[in-house]
């Protein structure tokens, strides 16, 4: 087996495990506080913990040095004009600087640079094909769906750990219900977030390169939030579950005072059980990049080394070739070449 | 020329001393205390609490008048939990939309025992659950859902019997 | 009949495509042209590198010492602690491919390793075996692998086929930089000896005698004093460049490209120029005589230890503040580590024109200067009588220096420059998408303009030249300006392969040409003795044939 | 020439299957599947040599000088040259051409009798391939001058200071 079949299968037999490990499971009326309330407050747990772990480890090491990516002018004399493009792509202050940040967290930015070179078949053109580096939207879009469609989902399922369940995820609800061609009403985002993980997931196994450069820790949580998403899908709209139960289940996670109500299908454990895996495997994955591009480097620092100090807690002194040295080893020559010297002989 | 130079680099390094503490501390712990904050928000209304689940009511006259053992829906009471919502709308596109003849049992709807009832949710369903407040109600609001139903069909009492 | 074999079997890769094994399992080919060759041991002496020893890579004498991984694994351990990018970086990688096709590594020569994506890989993969749990436990399968000579190899050939030119970083969603990955995986080999030969000769002459080159003071000095001869030649003005003055107004600092190597040296008549036009109070050193860092390439330390002298320098002389010259990484240097390395810097006064009195704010800390920015403050505030007609014979496209772009951000200066010393429609620029921060890399930056990987060179470069030779080809550009001193060293050998139709120039040449003194003699010829279009004898002739 | 026009005519066809060929050769290492062609090109290396043997064959049919049968070779030998391969493997794509023509125009060559003509396009090709050499080599050798070029600028300045012109070393 090759590397990226290796790879690949692993991860989905890792899933599909998951799948069956959930299913059977949640049959013994048993193991139903153990995939109902035990899972999910470990998988919480371990969320929280992990989350804050990683992110302490990160803040143990110093940032030695300014060295934010310059993606505009920066600034310099006063006339040289800056359009607010530029202002933000080179922050010259902490306000530019969180508008830097919130332009790659919540529209992705730099995704959106993203560009292919291509060459064009262009008869039209006097000169014939042309190779250009064109523009490319389609991974920007794929991501920002897929991240959006994520948060929707997540703050749709707050009706469920909520009571009363506040307006705005009712009205969030509302939206996404938007377009009643089925019941219950299809929620868009859940459409969206399994047709955006579809395009990643077969852009990173039709793409030979990147097929070559992909691990399992790759696939894994794609196939994973894959099967979250159509193990949902199915209990909203194919193997129906009671839903009042399940909120009960949820809110007494939520207040601390679970319970396990009889009756609810097997699906709903599945679905549950994929999603504690999800936030559990979470802090040790590269899912980290969530928290971790707010503390990119390259993209949190103010550009302004030359005129604000930035100061490296490490800092020591090094051995360099001293003047005097320098001086004592050319004074000859230097004096000769009438060059000035500090003592003349 | 630098015998004694320890520079940065393997056994003979001499290490630059990395104080052990947390960097940048302010800004890392205020992001991560509103990271938590966020998730804690809407859940902190009701934390340590006891919400119990909605209680529907089958306090209704025509259930009291009806024998112990004539009391159960058309369909196991788990099965309409989980399928209610679709079976109306079943029921609505057979009538409204493709017309009677296009249902199997015309307007009717036969339950797995046997029995028969009219395929309509003011006439069938609301009869036995007249007390929509208290049934219906109870439980989409506790999971926040709105049924258009409402918006057709008329839900008082009153004006129920008049329709009839 | 003898077996020859078929035309198609013969047919070598050319198609991008990744191998069918794992990359894990490829090793690196080091085919000659593609490597640089190991540094050798002198140089190591003379900076007290580790390890001097005679390395060959095509005889596989690698020389690693006796507890190599432990040192590497140590050196990590310790660079994770210090550097909190190393960290993120490590971690946070989805593996989203973005950065993959804008390597001009990766479009050059195909090779999948160059992939910054997969080239970082390369060091992960050893973090995630010995740092990391899932690594430990799993193995391969968590992208892990054991720290083995053929690893140690694959670093050396990967990251000296880098170009710290940052343009990965620009379209990562979370602004992972190669740049700092490569440079500290450098100071690792560094560590169990592993340096080039090319960027440590540089480094060690650097350290000791003043600049890259090797030059001895009065080298130096006779070299400058030429150049200022050639433009006495040229101009009939006399500019009189001095050394070591003690209480000048300022510091110039240049790379040394600039006044050893053509056709720096024509940029180098150029800042003479100038500084004579406005009658700048300024001296050179000849013993900080390099403003160019090629230490910042092997290590963070060595870079430092090479930038001491500049302040160093300028702290004995008593000067108020510092002119650096055009160059790319020793400007991403001065913009991003040195006010960092020497704290605050109370010996100089914030810069203030001599000439126009703007109080440069942007460089209040750092107390330097970059020259575009000084000469663009000049033109604007009208001190140069510039002729543009004198650059008539150039047809322009301007290469954003990789540093300076993405390490500093200086994109307009330059250009107001070369707008104001061109005739109207000579400069043009290449398509959007391969200059500014997009800027392609000339492809040899980093100490890697050896020799001996000139094929190399030729490949990463040639996403540049690509771009050139479609301006060359539509609008009959015949010439690539920059900033850099690295840019006008190895981009002129590019070209020569690729367009050889098109020169490098800098853009302080041009700011010479184009200047007007009161007193010089009839210019007939730009500052390579080039005749100028439409002056001096041509001009004549033409006006007798018009008569 | 009646061949001449033939492939003229089909010149597209016949180039684009050139380019693809030289892609294809390629070990079948990668199975590509789910590929797009024009993806083949989405790097400047591919541009150019899809350009170059477009130039070639343009060259080739038409009657050209050898001069620009050679600029024309040049652009793919350059890219070639840089691989350091040996000159065999450097130049195998031109004779690739001759099974494509024949693959290409077999409907043609059995109603018209061509036979006299393939002959002479067979030789011309051949001739392309010997001047692909002169290509190859001068490309290495190039590569050697530039080498050295380079070393020399790198000190130009004093050579220029002792009056000595960097072509006259």
């Amino acid at each position: 087996m090759d590397f990226f079949k290796r790879h690949f299968f692993v991860s989905l037999f890792a899933v599909l495990g998951l799948v069956t490990v959930a299913y059977f499971g949640s049959q013994a009326a048993s193991l139903q506080v153990f995939f109902g309330v035990v899972v999910p407050y470990l998988a919480v747990l371990i969320f929280l913990e992990g989350l804050i772990y990683r992110i302490i480890v990160w803040a143990r090491s110093p940032v030695p040095f300014r060295i934010p990516t310059t993606a505009g002018q920066n600034k310099s004399l006063p006339w040289i004009e800056r359009d607010l493009g530029e202002q933000l792509d080179n922050p010259a202050t902490f306000k530019h600087l969180v508008g830097r940040m919130a332009l790659e967290v919540l529209a992705f930015r730099s995704l959106f640079r993203n560009l292919r070179t291509e060459l064009r078949k262009d008869p039209a053109n006097p000169e014939g094909d042309r190779l250009i580096h064109w523009s490319y939207k389609w991974l920007w879009l794929g991501a920002i769906a897929f991240h959006y469609a994520f948060l929707v989902i997540i703050l749709r399922h707050l009706r469920f750990f909520t009571e009363p369940v506040p307006m705005p995820f009712q009205l969030l609800e509302h939206v996404d219900g938007f377009f009643q061609f089925f019941t219950p009403a299809v929620y868009l985002s859940g459409v969206v977030l399994v047709v955006a993980a579809f395009y990643l997931m077969a852009r990173r196994i039709t793409n030979p390169n990147l097929r070559y450069i992909s691990l399992a820790a790759d696939y894994f949580p794609l196939l994973l939030i894959l099967g979250i998403g159509i193990s949902g899908i199915l209990m909203r709209y194919v193997y129906k579950v009671d839903i009042i139960a399940v909120k009960e289940l949820a809110l007494g996670l939520a207040t601390f005072h679970p319970v396990v109500p009889a009756g609810i299908g097997a699906i709903f454990y599945v679905h549950l059980f994929l999603v504690c895996v999800l936030f559990a495997y979470f802090p040790f994955s590269k899912l980290m990049h969530a928290p971790g591009v707010f503390l990119s480097p390259s993209r949190n620092m103010v550009s302004n080394n030359r005129w604000v100090l930035h100061v490296n807690p490490w800092n020591y002194p090094v051995k360099f070739h001293h003047y005097d040295e320098y001086e004592d080893r050319f004074r000859e020559a230097m004096i000769e070449a009438d060059i000035p010297v500090e003592k003349e002989s | 020329m630098a015998e004694n130079y320890k520079n940065e680099f393997g056994v003979f390094a001499e290490r630059p001393k990395v104080e052990k503490k947390y960097y940048n501390a302010k800004n890392i712990f205020t992001g991560l205390a509103i990271f938590l904050i966020l998730l804690i928000l809407p859940l902190a209304p009701n934390l340590g609490k006891t919400i119990p689940p909605p209680q529907r009511s089958l306090d209704t006259p025509v259930i009291q008048k009806l024998a112990e053992k004539d009391r159960k829906c058309l369909m196991p009471t788990d099965w309409m939990r989980a399928n209610h919502m679709q079976m109306l709308v079943d029921w609505r596109d057979n009538v409204v939309r493709s017309g009677e003849k296009g249902a199997p049992n015309g307007r009717y709807f036969e339950s797995p025992d046997g029995r028969k009832f009219l395929a309509s949710l003011t006439n069938s369903c609301m009869d036995c659950h007249s007390n929509k407040d208290k049934f219906c109600d109870q439980c989409h609001n506790y999971v926040a859902v709105a049924p258009n139903c409402w918006g057709c069909h008329l839900t008082e009492g009153k004006t129920l019997a008049e329709a009839k | 009949m003898a077996k020859v074999p078929k035309p198609a079997e013969l047919l070598p890769g050319l198609n991008f495509q990744p191998p069918a094994k794992g990359w894990m399992d490829v090793k690196p080919d080091f085919r000659p042209g593609t490597y640089c060759n190991p540094a050798s041991p002198k140089w190591m002496e003379w900076i007290s590198y580790p390890f001097p020893e005679k390395r060959s890579i095509p005889d596989g004498e690698w020389a690693l010492p006796d507890n190599w991984q432990e040192i590497v694994l140590e050196g990590m351990e310790d660079r994770l602690n210090r550097f909190r990018s190393l960290k993120v970086f490590f971690d946070i990688c989805v593996r989203c491919g973005a950065c993959a096709d804008k390597c001009h590594f990766f479009l050059g020569t195909g090779d999948p390793k160059n992939m910054p994506v997969l080239r970082a890989e390369l060091l992960r993969s050893v973090y995630r075996r010995y740092f990391k749990k899932a690594g430990q436990i799993l193995g391969e399968l968590a992208g892990a692998r054991d720290l083995t000579e053929d690893v140690i190899r694959e670093w050396y050939f990967y990251l000296y086929q880098c170009t710290i030119c940052r343009r990965c970083s620009v379209f990562c969603p979370y602004g992972i930089d190669m740049a700092e990955m490569t440079l500290l995986g450098r100071e690792l080999l560094a560590s169990v000896g592993l340096n080039i030969d090319w960027a440590m000769a540089s480094v060690a002459q650097c350290y000791d005698k003043g600049s890259h080159i090797g030059a001895t003071p009065q080298a130096f000095k006779d070299m400058v004093d030429f150049l200022a001869e050639e433009n006495e030649r040229i101009t009939g003005v006399t500019t009189t460049p001095s050394y070591n003055r003690k209480g000048a107004e300022v510091l110039f600092v240049m790379p040394s490209g600039d006044y050893f190597a053509d056709p720096g040296t024509f940029t180098m008549m150029g800042y003479m120029l100038l500084f004579e036009y406005i009658g700048l109070d300024y001296t050179f050193s000849t013993y900080a005589a390099e403003g160019g860092n090629f230490g910042w390439f092997i290590s963070h330390e060595m870079g430092k230890r090479l930038n001491a002298k500049i302040y160093h320098e300028a702290k004995r002389l008593g000067v108020k503040w510092i002119l650096g010259g055009e160059c790319g990484h020793m400007w991403r240097v001065c913009n991003q580590y040195m006010p960092t390395w020497w704290g605050p810097v109370d010996f100089l006064e914030e810069p203030v024109s001599p000439i126009t009195g703007t109080r440069f704010e942007n460089a209040k800390v750092h107390k330097m200067v970059h020259i575009s920015e000084f000469t663009a403050d000049l033109i604007k505030n009208g001190k140069l009588n510039l002729d543009p007609q004198r650059n008539a014979h150039i047809k322009m496209t301007f290469h954003d220096s990789c540093n300076t772009a993405r390490g500093m951000g200086i994109f307009e200066e330059p250009r107001y420059v070369i707008n104001n010393v061109l005739p109207e429609g000579n400069f043009i620029e290449m398509p959007p998408n391969t200059i500014r921060e997009k800027t392609f890399c000339c492809g040899s930056s980093s100490g890697i303009n050896a020799n001996e990987n000139m094929e190399l060179r030729m490949q990463g470069g040639f996403p540049r030249a690509n771009a050139v030779r479609f301006v060359h080809e539509k609008y009959g550009v015949n010439h690539l300006g920059c900033i850099c001193a690295l840019d006008r060293a190895t981009l002129p050998t590019l070209l020569e392969y690729w367009v050889p139709e098109v020169e490098v120039t800098g853009i302080t040449e041009l700011v010479g040409n184009a200047l007007i003194f009161p007193d010089e003699i009839e210019r007939t010829t730009d500052l390579r003795d080039r005749d100028l279009v439409g002056f001096g004898e041509a001009a004549e002739e033409d006006a007798e044939e018009a008569e | 020439m009646k061949l001449a026009s033939l492939l003229a005519q089909k010149k597209p066809q016949i180039v684009d299957r050139w380019i693809k060929l030289l892609y294809d050769s390629y070990p079948p290492q990668a199975a590509v599947f789910l590929k797009k062609e024009k993806d083949k090109f989405d790097n400047p290396v591919g541009y150019s040599i899809a350009r170059g043997l477009d130039k070639i064959f343009t060259a080739l049919v038409q009657e050209m000088e050898t001069e620009q049968l050679l600029a024309a070779l040049d652009e793919v030998v350059r890219i070639r040259a840089l691989q350091d391969i040996p000159p065999s493997q450097a130049l195998a794509f031109l004779f690739l051409l001759k099974n494509i023509v024949r693959e290409e125009l077999a409907e043609e060559f059995e109603k018209r009798n061509l036979a006299g003509e393939l002959m002479e396009l067979d030789s011309r090709i051949d001739g392309l391939v010997l001047l692909g050499f002169d290509a190859y080599t001068k490309r290495r050798e190039k590569l050697c001058e530039i080498r050295i070029n380079e070393v020399k600028n790198r000190v130009s300045g004093l050579l220029r200071k002792s009056g000595l012109s960097i072509n006259s070393i």
